[in-house]
């Protein structure tokens, strides 16, 4: 059963667990979901608590992982023994996958607002669910968008290199996209795979992509390798239609075209991403940005969405037991501010249905929503580079 | 009876010839002992013959069998071991426990091993020291750790480098007279290496001088240090007696 | 030139030498003989500052030396050339004998380098070979050389002779002597007790780490109680 | 006093005569000579691994640029590795935290061109002030440790990096930062490109080799430093004060550092954790090219740089750290003492 | 010869042996474990699980220190072995269904045989000290790296541990709170402890120490150095191996990081040097001192005292404070724990 008999009722307040990378090497993006995690918290305590339960507040407890799968499970065990009724977290898949477990066998809820290997919820686990979509679809939305975007420019796909990181997140986007574009009649050739962890130039596995003759090149990584990726773009000049990211850690934060300065004009990136379009979304970007002095980032907003999922789940249960917790988000249907079809609803694997990415891309210094047209703030460029 | 034969060894480094075609034979009970200007190879042709290194040409017999670059323990398992110039304990042990593991290594069972690495360190005079550890022990009684580790693998054949050095001429006479019972008590073969002439006169039986990596003369202990290359390469003019 | 007095030192809380007094003089050669584990080389080791003395004090050239880093009494003119050589070994025999001359500065060194290499000939010889690559006794020449080059006042010699060819035990022991007739003062320690005591000019005893006899060499050499007890006769 | 004690021993197995030496240890016996031989062997075995990269690839743009990446790379892990291999051969330390004191770097030359200094400009301070940090770190912690076993040496640096990695989270804040170098593009080498900064950061590393190599073998300093990388005791009996030189020894490594972060800050994105990136390469670089060899750090880091790219072309699919390691290992058994000796 | 015959003269009579310390050891073993058993029914779930991570640690630690500490051959790869023994049991279990048990003995025997491949190689080499640790490590990251891009072992994935419906002795699958796995872990590091006091009174101990002092010395008194060497590593690997088998089963997840990555290697050597090298208790002593450090770090910051509440929440700062106590405990206790306990009573 659960070990923790009384469901977090201590003290009045319902705890509510955040679990990211405080330290380490993904601080500046777990810094951020925590901080969202916060403000969740304090929209809804000052929105009047749950309700069902006589305006109870809510309390955020959080957990720094350090980036490590056994940080990530220690941490775990001590909020769900702190009394958290469901948990949010935690960033990276291998730390979520190890959470997981926990979560599982306690049967407190974990919403994972970032990770995204598919084999988390391959396990059949009944309580844990996810926000954003998985690889598998960011890899096929990423591959369909492109399709797309060129047909309508009138300048189809012939040839895509694909460039990733080769932990589960890279190779499962890589997957899933080549299945999808050569459903679409586009070769993907080559594809190659580099340590995220440690690599530190990429120019020679450009140069591969333009010896292949490729006209896109697909980049799956995180932050520093792909702004490594685009500085060896402008150094080696491939004859490249697009830079086309899918999921990337990089091309769709602002602060990637300061680093790389016009070298990053242009990128895309299919990836999940805040609906900058929703009134609601500004004035939270607005909140974050007077009280964090920073540009808030997509994570933000999924941790930030995870916890209103948990919050929901306790107003429609009325109860904090974990376990009635965990019915009342399978069961419920939450609002985001993430651009997608719909509201946040989780399928029988736990996996939101309605998490598809959009499609951004930097023009003039900033990454924009560009794709679909229904959450578009301007049009996509294709080619993406003028001088091709 | 011949009990170790030494045929043409050889050895260089990096075009050093450290020793070049030496040749003894040395019978059964025996002493040599083997002299010779530093650098001459004596310590190399220790290691050649007991296996720690590997020689370039030339073969080494022991009572009749080959151990020709054999490894060092299988040498010591035929029965001839050595101790080494610079005194090498296992720092980490006692006396007793140095001994000891030695003991083992000659395949005495567990149980009885300590009371026999007793008796070596009791029968080398090492007692008062039997149960200290290694480090900060005296020169001499260091030096009889290496004799007492190297007895308790009951060896025929016992090569010695230097035993002697570093030690206080009062201190040499119970040593020496140890190594003579070795040879009459327990018929110890020994060859050692000594640049104490006093020692040498008394204890060997015939005498090898080695000058660079080459057997100079060898013989009767007497008629070696007569002859004036050896004088000449080795002893020096001076007049006064080796003390 | 160099006094102790009462001087006590040892290892890890252990008290190896209790309350010595000593005294070497300018222009001498003073030995301590003694049996192995005396304390000989500790004496040597706590002069030269490697070992620090529990108690007592030792004086050199009129100032106070207990206490104080090798270092610094390397540039006050106190040499100590250890038992085991203590030489760079990677290094040429000239630049080991550079080295010896740290700490006159700057200034040129082909005067002391000249004198070293009059002195032990063979140096000159392999003066590009590396040190460890020498044999035992070209070593120990060098040791002593490298002191030399330090324009030393009083110099700690430490067993020379061990492990020497007779040959070569002569030539130290004859270089020992010149060194003093440059006007240096020597305090050997030498596990050959005759050869120490007939060089020197006075010589102590020591015994568990306490002084237990001195006088001239010589004499000290037909002490029936040093000559049962250290000379094996 | 422990250590002049312990130190004893040491003096007593590498000074006692000939026979102390290790029978198998082999030996160049004239000092200082170049290795000509060696370094022609280095060069043939490359120069046919670059034939044998061209014959799998079939490209030549890609060779050329993976030779070219490979080389100016291979300069920036030597460069890391140089101040490494200093406090390695001289003090004994397999320094964990030297990452972080580049990361240290990295951070204050991006707080110095934000204050409108040029980042090569840079170098004036980040250098000095990164000296006087090493000599603080080594009198103030590592002085206690002197002469310890390998793994408490280990772990106290290990700590050191952690607090500084974090402080600079702390004080920082966890955002990536970035110093862009003006005018940087593209320069064509043969059929590839390379970026200026990276060009300019290999030729940074080949003069800090350079001035590294003239320091330890044309200065006093760099004698003394020889000299108690030699044999401690002994220098301390020549006059040498091993305390001086153990602090400006860790002091130069560090101040190495800090060269390397201000060098390489134009080309890598500013974190604290970016330092460590380079922690790996950089001890597998030091032992390639022999502990405390200065000039070896250099060539084991071209050696790597090398491996890391053209191993992308041998073993495609595979991360192209395997390769290098592979490298590593299979040079290691060639010769387990590194590529060259340490010092002199 | 003869060493029986004829006393020397010079012995008077002869003392008595010392008496030696492996039977205490052994008793204190047996008097800690039954100590020990009743905790996890005493101690909150939370507490359980850091005293089942302690004992991971422990055993992790016990492995290096047989081969680092009382074989003086510094390992920085021991995460090869820990890596082997999780993967061994994960891949089996998932792949093929066979039970952990069987797959930490698989694990055992496949880290034993890389260790022996590993150690022949770098002894045969003639590595030495840093050269040789980081060969060991070298050899992990290849393991790593390998794996990472592997079919064989599913990738960068890794491996889930199915959950089973309910608990099973067989499966090594509890309930999480379950005290099973508490004791599991403490029967197995027990079984650690009693096999290093009994390697090292054993011939093979004491000759690896003899190797580890002086090789060539060893071989002199006739050890076959690199047979016992090797041994050593073998026995050292197997132990650690152990402790990566459980580790799958407690965690129900391994990926190549997790078993390979450098970060293991760390922390099988930390426990060891924090108690004292090359002793029987240092590991364990060390894993009861560094285990928890990192939690009491955490909760201590997390609710800092008013002086400090602007530093709340900031990530990193409990890392700085368990990084300033490490160098504390490293500088303060260069022996590690145990062994400045040991020479406290040694002097007396
Ligand atoms: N490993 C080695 N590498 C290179 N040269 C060596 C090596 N070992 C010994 N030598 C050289 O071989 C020669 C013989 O050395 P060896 O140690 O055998 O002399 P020795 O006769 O024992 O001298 P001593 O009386 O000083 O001990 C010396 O010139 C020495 O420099
Ligand atoms: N590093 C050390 N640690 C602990 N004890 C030591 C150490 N070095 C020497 N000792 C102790 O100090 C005593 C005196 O040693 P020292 O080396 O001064 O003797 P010595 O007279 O020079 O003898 P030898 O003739 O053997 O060189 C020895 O008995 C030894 O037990
Ligand atoms: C960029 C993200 C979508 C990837 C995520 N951090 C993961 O490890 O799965
Ligand atoms: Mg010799
Ligand atoms: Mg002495």
């Amino acid at each position: 059963g659960t070990t923790n008999g009384g469901g977090g009722q201590s003290g009045g307040t319902i705890k509510i667990g955040s679990l990211h990378p405080l330290s380490g090497s993904s601080a500046a993006d777990g810094q951020q979901m925590d901080n969202g995690a916060k403000l969740a918290v304090e929209a809804i305590n000052n929105a009047g608590g749950i309700k069902s339960q006589g305006g109870k507040k809510l309390e955020l407890v959080s957990g720094d992982t350090q980036g490590k799968p056994e940080v990530g499970q220690s941490e775990a065990q001590r909020l769900i023994q702190e009394g958290a009724v469901g948990l949010v977290g935690t960033y990276q898949s291998a730390v979520s996958a190890n959470v997981s477990t926990v979560a599982e066998r306690n049967k407190v809820p974990f919403v994972i607002d970032v990770s995204s290997a598919d084999s988390i919820l391959a396990q059949g686990y009944k309580n844990t669910f996810r926000v954003q979509p998985s690889s598998t679809v960011l890899g096929t939305a990423g591959a369909q968008f492109l399709d797309q975007v060129a047909k309508a420019a009138g300048k189809p796909v012939k040839k895509v290199a694909v460039l990733h990181e080769q932990g589960p997140f890279g190779t499962a986007v890589r997957d899933a996209f080549k299945a999808e574009a050569q459903k679409a009649g586009i070769t993907v050739d080559p594809a190659i795979a580099y340590d995220a962890a440690s690599v530190s130039d990429l120019t020679t596995q450009v140069t591969q992509v333009k010896a292949s003759g490729a006209d896109v090149l697909m980049v799956a990584g995180y932050y520093r390798d792909g702004v490594l990726a685009a500085k060896a773009v402008d150094t080696v000049k491939p004859a490249l239609n697009a830079v086309y990211g899918v999921a990337n850690g990089a091309f769709d934060l602002p602060q990637f075209p300061k680093e790389v300065g016009a070298a990053g004009e242009g990128y895309f990136d299919a990836n999940y991403h805040a609906d900058m379009t929703k009134p609601e979304m500004q004035a939270l970007a607005q909140l974050y940005q007077s009280k964090y002095n920073d540009a808030i980032r997509t994570g933000a907003v999924l941790a930030y969405d995870s916890v209103r999922v948990i919050a929901a789940a306790l107003e429609k249960a009325g109860s904090a037991e974990p376990a009635k917790v965990r019915d009342a988000i399978a069961s419920g249907e939450v609002p985001t501010l993430i651009a997608g079809p719909g509201t946040i609803k989780f399928g029988p694997t736990g996996e939101n249905l309605n998490a598809t990415p959009i499609l951004m891309q930097v023009q003039g210094g900033a990454p924009k929503q560009v794709f679909p047209a229904d959450k578009a703030e301007a049009q996509p460029t294709y080619p993406a580079f003028k001088s091709q | 009876m011949t009990l170790l034969r030494v045929e043409n060894l050889a050895k260089s480094f990096k075009g050093l010839r450290a020793v070049d075609d030496v040749s003894f034979e040395v019978t059964e009970g025996s002493i040599l002992g083997v002299i010779g200007p530093n650098g001459a190879g004596k310590t190399t042709m220790f290691n050649l013959v007991a296996g720690a290194l590997r020689p370039d040409t030339g073969r080494v017999h022991l009572g009749g069998k080959e151990i020709t670059g054999h490894a060092p323990h299988r040498i010591t398992a035929a029965g001839m071991t050595r101790t080494f110039q610079l005194m090498r304990p296992f720092y980490s042990m006692t006396v007793l426990e140095n001994v000891t593991v030695a003991v083992l290594a000659g395949g005495a069972a567990k149980r009885t091993a300590r009371e026999a690495a007793a008796e070596v360190i009791a029968r080398v005079g090492l007692d008062r020291w039997r149960d200290s550890p290694t480090e900060g022990l005296p020169t001499a009684a260091l030096k009889r750790l290496e004799l007492a580790r190297a007895l308790a693998s009951k060896p025929r054949v016992l090569l010695l480098d230097e035993v002697l050095a570093g030690l206080v001429p009062a201190e040499r006479a119970p040593v020496m007279e140890l190594l003579e019972r070795l040879r009459t008590e327990d018929g110890v073969t020994l060859v050692f290496v000594e640049h104490i002439m006093a020692a040498v006169m008394r204890l060997s039986d015939s005498v090898l001088v080695l000058d660079l990596g080459r057997v100079l003369t060898s013989g009767a202990p007497e008629a070696v240090t007569r002859d004036p290359r050896v004088i000449e390469a080795y002893l020096g003019e001076d007049p006064h007696a080796q003390a | 030139m160099l006094k102790l007095e009462g001087l006590s030192a040892g290892y890890h809380g252990l008290q190896i030498l209790h309350e010595l007094d000593l005294r070497v003089d300018e222009g001498e050669i003073v030995a301590i003989v003694g049996a192995n584990g005396a304390g000989k080389t500790t004496t040597l080791k706590t002069v030269s500052g490697l070992v620090k003395p529990t108690a007592g004090t030792i004086t050199f050239d009129g100032k106070r030396a207990d206490g104080v880093r090798p270092s610094e009494l390397v540039s006050r003119g106190l040499l100590h050339v250890p038992e085991g050589r203590a030489l760079f070994g990677p290094l040429s025999v000239e630049e080991n004998l550079r080295m010896g001359g740290w700490t006159r500065g700057r200034k040129p060194l082909d005067a002391p380098l000249r004198e070293v290499f009059e002195l032990f000939p063979i140096l000159a010889e392999r003066r590009t070979q590396a040190a460890e690559t020498l044999s035992g006794g070209q070593q120990q020449m060098l040791a002593i050389g490298r002191a030399l080059m330090a324009a030393p006042k009083l110099l700690l010699l430490d067993e020379p002779s061990t492990g020497l060819s007779p040959k070569l035990t002569w030539t130290v022991l004859d270089a020992v002597k010149a060194i003093r007739d440059k006007g240096v003062s020597v305090l050997l320690v030498e596990q050959n007790a005759a050869h120490a005591l007939n060089l020197a000019d006075r010589a102590y005893v020591l015994e568990s780490g306490s002084l237990v006899l001195d006088g001239p060499g010589p004499e000290l050499a037909r002490d029936d109680r040093v000559r049962a007890a250290y000379l094996g006769l | 006093m422990t250590s002049a004690s312990d130190q004893d021993h040491v003096a007593a197995g590498n000074g006692g005569g000939v026979a102390a030496l290790d029978p198998d240890e082999v030996r160049a016996s004239p000092a200082r000579t170049v290795p000509w031989l060696r370094i022609a062997v280095i060069v043939a075995l490359v120069v046919v691994a670059i034939v044998l990269a061209y014959v799998r690839a079939g490209s030549s743009v890609v060779v050329v640029q993976a030779v070219t990446t490979g080389i100016l790379i291979g300069g920036v892990y030597g460069l890391v590795a140089m101040g490494l291999t200093l406090i390695f051969g001289v003090l004994d330390i397999v320094n964990f935290a030297h990452g972080s004191f580049l990361a240290l770097a990295l951070f204050l030359t991006f707080g110095l061109t934000q204050a409108g200094l040029h980042v090569y400009l840079a170098l004036a301070i980040s250098v000095p002030a990164m000296f006087l940090l090493g000599v603080l770190v080594q009198r103030g912690i590592l002085a206690g440790a002197m002469g310890k076993p390998l793994e408490n040496q280990l772990l106290i640096t290990l700590g050191i990096s952690l607090i500084i990695e974090n402080a600079l989270l702390l004080f920082f804040g966890a955002n990536p930062r970035s110093v862009a170098l003006s005018g940087d593009r593209g320069v064509p080498i043969f059929e590839a490109v390379a970026n200026l900064s990276r060009i300019l950061a290999f030729v940074g590393a080949l003069l800090l080799a350079g001035l590294l190599y003239l320091l330890l073998q044309r200065t006093r300093l760099g004698t003394a430093i020889r000299a108690v990388a030699a044999n401690d005791t002994g220098a301390q009996l020549v006059g040498i004060d091993t305390r001086v030189i153990y602090a400006v020894t860790f002091a130069l490594g560090t101040a190495c550092a800090g060269a390397a972060g201000t060098l390489v800050a134009p080309l890598v994105t500013i974190e604290p954790t970016t330092g460590s990136l380079f922690n790996i390469v950089a001890f597998v670089v030091v032992v390639l090219g022999g502990m405390g060899n200065v000039v070896g750090a250099l060539v084991g880091g071209l050696i790597i740089g090398l491996a890391e790219q053209l191993g992308g072309i041998y073993l495609p699919g595979q991360s192209p750290l395997l390769s290098v390691f592979i490298v590593f290992v299979l040079v290691l058994f060639l010769r387990p003492q590194g590529l060259f000796r340490r010092s002199a | 010869m003869t060493t029986t015959t004829a006393p020397a003269a010079e012995t008077a009579a002869t003392k008595p042996l010392p008496r030696q310390p492996w039977n205490r050891h052994l008793l204190a073993i047996a008097v800690l474990t039954v100590l020990l058993i009743p905790l996890p029914l005493i101690l909150p779930p939370a507490q359980a699980s850091v005293a089942v991570r302690v004992l991971i640690f422990a055993l992790m630690s016990i492995g290096w220190n047989m081969m680092s500490g009382f074989g003086g051959m510094f390992s920085f790869g021991h995460a090869a072995y820990f890596g082997i023994g999780a993967y061994a049991g994960g891949y089996l279990l998932v792949e093929h269904d066979v039970s952990p048990w069987i797959g930490m003995l698989v694990g055992m025997a496949v880290a034993a045989a890389f260790a022996t491949l590993i150690g022949f190689l770098a002894l045969r080499y003639k590595l030495r000290g840093a050269y040789f640790a980081l060969a060991t490590f070298a050899f992990a990251e290849m393991l790593r790296l390998w794996a990472t891009n592997s079919e064989f072992v599913n990738r960068a994935v890794g491996y889930h541990v199915p959950l089973r419906p309910e608990s099973s002795w067989w499966w090594l699958q509890f309930e999480p709170s379950s005290a099973n796995y508490f004791w599991i872990a403490l029967g197995l590091t027990v079984i650690a402890l009693v096999v290093s006091v009994q390697f090292v009174r054993s011939r093979a101990g004491q000759f690896a120490k003899a190797a580890r002092d002086d090789e060539d010395a060893a071989a002199a008194v006739g050890i076959p150095v690199m047979r016992y060497k090797l041994l050593t590593m073998a026995l050292s690997a197997a132990i650690t191996a152990v402790a990566g088998a459980f580790y799958v089963q407690y965690f129900l997840f391994i990926d190549p990081d997790l078993a390979f990555g450098s970060s293991v290697s760390i922390q099988a050597i930390l426990p060891a040097v924090i108690g004292g090298v090359a002793t029987i208790w240092g590991p364990v002593i060390g894993a009861v001192v560094m285990g928890p450090l990192n939690d009491v770090t955490a909760t201590i910051l997390r609710n800092p005292p008013p002086a400090l509440e602007f530093l709340q929440g900031r990530g990193g700062l409990d890392v700085i404070v368990y990084g300033v106590l490490l160098i504390i405990i490293v500088l303060l206790l260069p022996q590690g724990i145990y062994g400045a306990l040991r020479k406290r009573w040694s002097r007396r």
